[in-house]
């Protein structure tokens, strides 16, 4: 070895002085804003949550010698399919009403924001009763096997995450009422609907999965 | 420094992970956690290139 | 290098315990996060002396099965859990921002709740002792073993609360360290610029970001089977056994490199201040983490090879695989070392320990990602030997190392050094005593997690051993108690920059004030406070 | 900087030369074994031991090599006092970089072969082995069933079964599991495989040799998973036949594990001079479902045991004064779901512990007055 072989200095040494304003600068406006950014990753780290859960339904799925699982006719859930098909509009239409907001309030409407969010809140509500109801309409429980597992803890989990969802919907519109957000400053709501429209997609995964491809 | 676009090879070399581990394996709920990481390291990798000042 | 003087009004505003319960400040989060990991290292070492002690002779002498296994399942929990990944997280906490040059976390607030929800989930764990039993299916919770029917003590869902909690903890720190490194970075600090600390919690961080998440899912699961008569894991329902495997070491593999490459971050900050040269390969270090986190997601099963359930040649490759990295790690971290100027402070002497023990848990692993070798040593003492190797020769050395490095710059004072060195060898030959019989057991059969062992087996003299190694392990973290109070009390005042430092932390003041820099130095390589010592180097101002 | 980079390759050779010298120390230290596993007394456990030994001396020389590095560059490059100088700033090196890259890449990849190699020969599953024989385990016990011998062992707490099979010849292991995970593992043969609820697992065996070896459940099973031992005893082929012959002529060693047929009905029978005392018993989630019973002296006791633990085997035994007293009673075991009616004869007045002989964790007190 000798030292020309060494690496004495690396190769990105020696900006001049304006590159390091320039390279300030760019760290002044800086991509996306720190609140987005944390819930991406927030994001992304429920997707591997999501997987864990899902995992387990290919898995068992897989092992079972027949799917749904002969014994319950109740499994057949196609036949309930109707109910669910309408509250996935509803939830589809939430992610709407939900991006209407937020091109609403990037304009600086905050009139425009509350109304949608409202709308949004209400249809979440609305999603949340109406699988509670399909619950009581079923004919099997949690505990029938690994079908029932499986099926109300996708389901509940991502109701869960609904609940969740409405409740960052409602601090969001309880700020946008003490006037917290402008056409500058709404980090919190371009979030909260990222939240939301993630949420949605896993449904959509679910309802497919579970009803259609049952 | 890494344009965003290129930190999606991360998402395809899980997706390639994935998909040898299933011709080999056939196992369903390893392939599933592996698909969702590719889905999750692209998703995460993408948006802090994206997100990050440059250098 | 002046001192800056914090003036008092400023420093003192807010003081007392009130300020340490509601504190944002990321240095007084670390230093918590620190305290609280090192409180749960004495409980779960006292769990493990309480283990070592019922194994040092065959027979039952101090308790029962149950209250062994209840002891050896606590003791890796906290070790694990609420020890070594806090103790790193404490370390990233306090370091990076520093080291990068910003005011703060991204989160601050955030950041405060991370660190309360681990106490909290400590104490939920640790419930179960006086709830009628704690978890006691060893800390990999096996299903059905788990199942209510098999445990139906409240203790294993205390446990499962635990560490969801432990889990949601270690997701938000996560999210915070990733948007601290992307988005907080001083002018000048491009990714290439960064310090191996912060590349190594910044892979870390996205393995605890995709990792744990899986962990929780699997967990709330086992919560359902045990809770709700859910059939996940519980064959007789349609459920699967080895599925719990799969979702638990999806999560538990990575979780390994969580718990060793801030460790290895540690370790790569000392070794080059200490030797006066820059680390080697630095490019080479940051590619060698990335792959290892990358590897990392695919060699979860390796911990299933006996299961009969998995492709082993896959498993096997990938895991071999893992090797190349790390062995490049080891040999950058010596030739860094190679023609410099090594002083022996206690920081570096952890760290050459760190070095030793960590080869030998890496040869050792090695001969389990060979899979019939693994048949013969699975689930035996060589295992225990392994992870041990591993986590305590390898991440608590670094630990130390890293309390001794940075303790000056948390209080500034330094640690006793004469104190530090005679814990260091009273550690390593303690440790060594411990853990290295344990191959010798391992291959003779000795299965892992056993309360008791017949005399005939031939295993008495060595498990003696070990116990007596075990004591001084103990009696090692005495003279450290010892050192930081009388450290605090009256430590040698450290100065701003006690060790002729690298990264940015050594230019402010010690204890740095509450936004962490008056002004920072040019950025222009990895080592600003060195080039700003021996002046910067240009393309002209080659040596 | 000439003087120093001349004095690299001396270092590595150096520290080759001691690791090298080391390691003959240690190969050829007559009758010294460190870190061996011990001899194998199978075929498939040879092949096992050739890879550790060639696993083991890889990892051996690794470690000398690194080892002597660091504590060479530690000792070599210390500062000494007063030396206040900086030594030469290297940042890396390319060429460096792909050596240390590519050569482990080769060993782990010969490594990688030769274990799959060596897997193969382990895994292989023959398709018609000299003898089967089932494993079943269960907490905390294990169960060999000979179905072509029709010959059933159980174990017991204080006896543990013992695995007869004979040298020479290929024996298949079917490996089930009535409950949690165990794990199935003779030292001697180099190998274990898990015991999985709800999986069947199936390796074969060569035993080389005669002898005795000890067995262990590895996979970590519960409270006494320490006490869930077994012994394989190898033999020859005629002792093999005597051993069978026999345990078929004696009706099964151990208690029989057959299902009890739901035995309300032939409960009435042995009416003596004293009408026995019906007293009940359930075993659930393995445990009993009381922990006090009592009955009146004198008078025999009809104990109705309803066992509803699905194929779990428990049983009901009586012992003076504790659960490890001495055995006045002991009823047969069998698994669940099924009935039996036990009778106890009179027993005196005094404290009895009643006790699962399989799950010794088991255990409540009864009092006889």
């Amino acid at each position: 070895m000798t030292a020309s072989a060494d690496v004495l200095v690396p190769a990105d040494r020696g900006e001049t002085l304006e590159e390091l304003v320039h390279i300030a600068e760019e760290h002044a406006k800086g991509g996306i804003s720190n609140p987005v950014l944390g819930m991406i990753l927030f994001i992304a780290s429920e997707v591997m949550f999501f997987a864990g859960l899902f995992a387990a339904y290919f898995s068992l799925r897989a092992n079972a010698p027949v799917w749904p699982p002969a014994g319950n006719a109740e499994f057949d859930l196609r036949a309930h399919i109707a109910l669910p098909a309408v509250l996935t509009l509803m939830l589809i239409l939430s992610s709407v009403t939900c991006q209407i907001g937020i091109w609403a309030i990037r304009r600086g409407d905050r009139k425009g924001l509350m109304r949608a969010f409202t709308i949004t809140i209400v249809l979440g509500i609305l999603f949340l009763a109406g699988q509670l109801y399909d619950y009581s309409q079923l004919g099997f429980g949690v505990n029938d096997g690994v079908f029932g597992s499986t099926f109300y803890t996708l389901t509940g989990f991502h109701g869960a995450h609904v609940f969740a969802g409405v409740l960052m919907l409602g601090v969001i519109l309880y700020r946008g009422m003490a006037g917290q957000f402008s056409g500058r400053h709404h980090d919190a709501v371009e979030a909260t609907s990222l939240y939301w429209h993630f949420v949605d997609v896993v449904w959509i995964c679910l309802f497919t999965l579970l009803y259609i491809l049952n | 420094m890494i344009r965003p676009r290129t930190t999606l090879l991360v998402a395809v070399l899980f997706l390639a992970i994935a998909t040898i581990y299933y011709a080999l394996s056939q196992d369903a709920g390893g392939t599933t956690m592996l698909v969702a990481l590719a889905i999750g390291m692209g998703l995460l990798s993408y948006t802090l290139a994206l997100g990050s000042p440059k250098g | 290098m002046a001192t800056t003087v914090l003036t008092p009004s400023t420093a003192r505003a807010r003081s007392g315990l009130y300020d340490w319960l509601t504190t944002t400040d990321h240095k007084k989060i670390g230093i918590l996060y620190l305290a609280s990991s090192f409180l749960f290292f004495l409980v779960g070492g006292i769990l493990a002396l309480l283990v070592r002690a019922e194994l040092a002779q065959p027979g039952l002498q101090y308790m029962g099965e149950s209250a062994y296994n209840q002891f050896f399942t606590m003791h890796a929990s906290v070790m694990l859990f609420l020890f070594v990944i806090p103790m790193l997280a404490g370390f990233g906490n306090y370091v990076v921002p520093l080291m990068i040059g910003a005011p703060d976390m991204a989160f601050p607030r955030i950041n405060a709740l991370s660190f309360w929800l681990l106490p909290l989930a400590g104490v939920i764990m640790m419930l179960g002792f006086v709830l009628g039993g704690a978890a006691a299916e060893g800390w990999t919770s096996y299903s059905p073993l788990a199942n209510s029917k098999y445990s139906p003590g409240v203790g294993t869902d205390l446990w499962i609360v635990g560490l969801i909690l432990i889990g949601t903890s270690s997701i938000l720190g996560g999210i915070n360290f990733l948007v601290t490194i992307f988005k907080m970075r001083a002018p000048g600090m491009t990714m290439f610029r960064l310090p191996i600390l912060v590349w190594t919690v910044l892979v870390t961080s996205v393995l605890v970001v995709l990792g744990t998440p899986v962990l929780t899912s699997a967990l709330i699961m086992l919560f359902i089977d045990r809770n709700y008569g859910g059939a996940f894991f519980d064959p007789a329902s349609g459920g699967s056994a080895v599925l719990w495997q799969n979702v638990f070491w999806f999560y538990s593999h990575p979780a390994v490199y969580i718990m060793i490459l801030p460790a290895m971050g540690i370790v790569s900050e000392i070794i080059p201040v200490f030797s006066r040269k820059p680390l080697f390969g630095y490019k080479a270090f940051v590619f060698a983490t990335a792959a290892i986190g990358a590897l990392g997601f695919s060699v979860w099963a390796h911990h299933m090879f006996t299961t009969g359930s998995v492709y082993l040649p896959f498993f096997s490759f990938m895991t071999f695989l893992i090797a190349v990295p790390t062995g490049v790690k080891m040999f950058n971290w010596i030739a860094t070392m190679w023609k410099g100027s090594i002083q022996f402070s206690s920081a570096m002497l952890f760290v050459l320990g760190f070095l030793t023990m960590f080869l030998i848990g890496g040869i050792n692993g090695a001969f389990s990602a060979s899979v019939p070798v693994d048949f013969a040593i699975h689930d035996t003492y060589w295992i225990v030997a392994h992870i041990h190797y591993v986590l305590f020769g390898g991440s608590v050395f670094a630990v130390f190392g890293g309390l001794f490095y940075w303790f000056p710059k948390m209080f500034g004072v330094k640690l006793n050094e004469g104190l530090g060195k005679l814990q260091f060898v009273i550690m390593f030959i303690g440790f060594n005593l411990t853990f290295f019989p344990m191959h010798e057991l391992g291959v003779a059969g000795m299965p892992r997690r056993i309360a008791d062992y017949s005399p005939m087996a031939g295993w008495n003299d060595l498990n003696l051993v070990a116990t007596i190694g075990s004591i001084l392990v103990g009696v090692s973290v005495l003279p450290f108690l010892w050192n930081v109070f009388v450290s605090l009390r009256s430590g040698e005042r450290a100065g701003d920059d006690p060790w002729e430092g690298n990264t940015l932390e050594w230019a402010t003041t010690s204890p740095p004030p509450p936004y962490n820099f008056d002004r920072l130095p040019e950025i222009r390589s990895e080592r600003p406070v060195f080039d700003q010592r021996h002046g910067l180097p240009g393309p002209a101002a080659g040596h | 900087m000439t003087r120093i980079a001349k004095g690299i390759p001396r270092g590595a050779s150096i520290a080759a030369l001691a690791a090298i010298a080391m390691l003959l120390v240690a190969a050829c230290g007559t009758g010294v074994s460190v870190l061996q596993p011990p001899p194998a007394a199978t075929e498939q456990g040879k092949a096992t031991e050739w890879l550790y030994q060639v696993v083991f001396i890889v990892g051996v020389v690794i470690f000398f090599f690194v080892e002597a590095l660091i504590v060479y560059a530690a000792i070599r490059y210390r500062r000494r006092k007063g030396d206040d100088s900086l030594p030469p700033q290297i940042h890396g090196n390319n060429v460096l970089e792909v050596i240390w890259t590519a050569i482990p890449v080769v060993i782990v990849a010969v490594l990688f072969v030769i274990s799959w190699q060596t897997l193969n020969t382990v895994d292989a599953v023959s398709a018609n082995p000299k003898l089967r024989i089932d494993v079943t385990g269960f907490q905390w016990q294990w169960q060999f069933t000979y179905p072509d011998q029709g010959v059933t062992l159980i174990g017991l707490p204080d006896k543990e079964p013992e695995l007869v099979v004979p040298v020479n010849e290929t024996v298949q292991v079917k490996l089930e599991s009535r409950d949690v995970n165990h794990g199935f593992y003779v030292p001697a043969f180099l190998f274990k495989r898990d015991v999985i609820p709800g999986k069947t697992n199936v390796f074969d065996f060569k035993a080389t040799e005669t002898g005795v070896f000890d067995g262990h459940c590895t996979q970590f099973c519960g409270l006494l998973h320490s006490k869930m031992l077994f012994k394989v005893r190898v033999v020859t082929q005629q002792d093999f036949d005597a051993w069978v012959a026999q345990a078929q002529a004696t009706p099964t060693p151990a208690p029989s594990l057959t299902p009890a047929p739901s035995a309300s009905g032939d409960a009435g029978g042995g009416g003596g001079a004293v009408q026995p005392v019906a007293l009940q018993l359930t075993a659930q989630n393995i445990a009993y479902d009381t922990s006090e019973l009592s009955a009146p002296a004198g008078a025999p006791i009809a104990l109705t045991f309803v066992n509803n633990d699905n194929g779990i085997p428990h049983d009901v035994a009586i012992r003076k004064d504790s659960p490890t007293g001495e055995e006045v009673f002991a009823g047969e075991i069998f698994p669940g779901v099924a009935t039996k009616v036990y009778d106890v004869p009179a027993l005196p007045a005094g404290t009895y512990a009643f006790v699962c002989t399989v799950h010794p964790n088991m255990t409540g007190t009864l009092t006889v007055q």
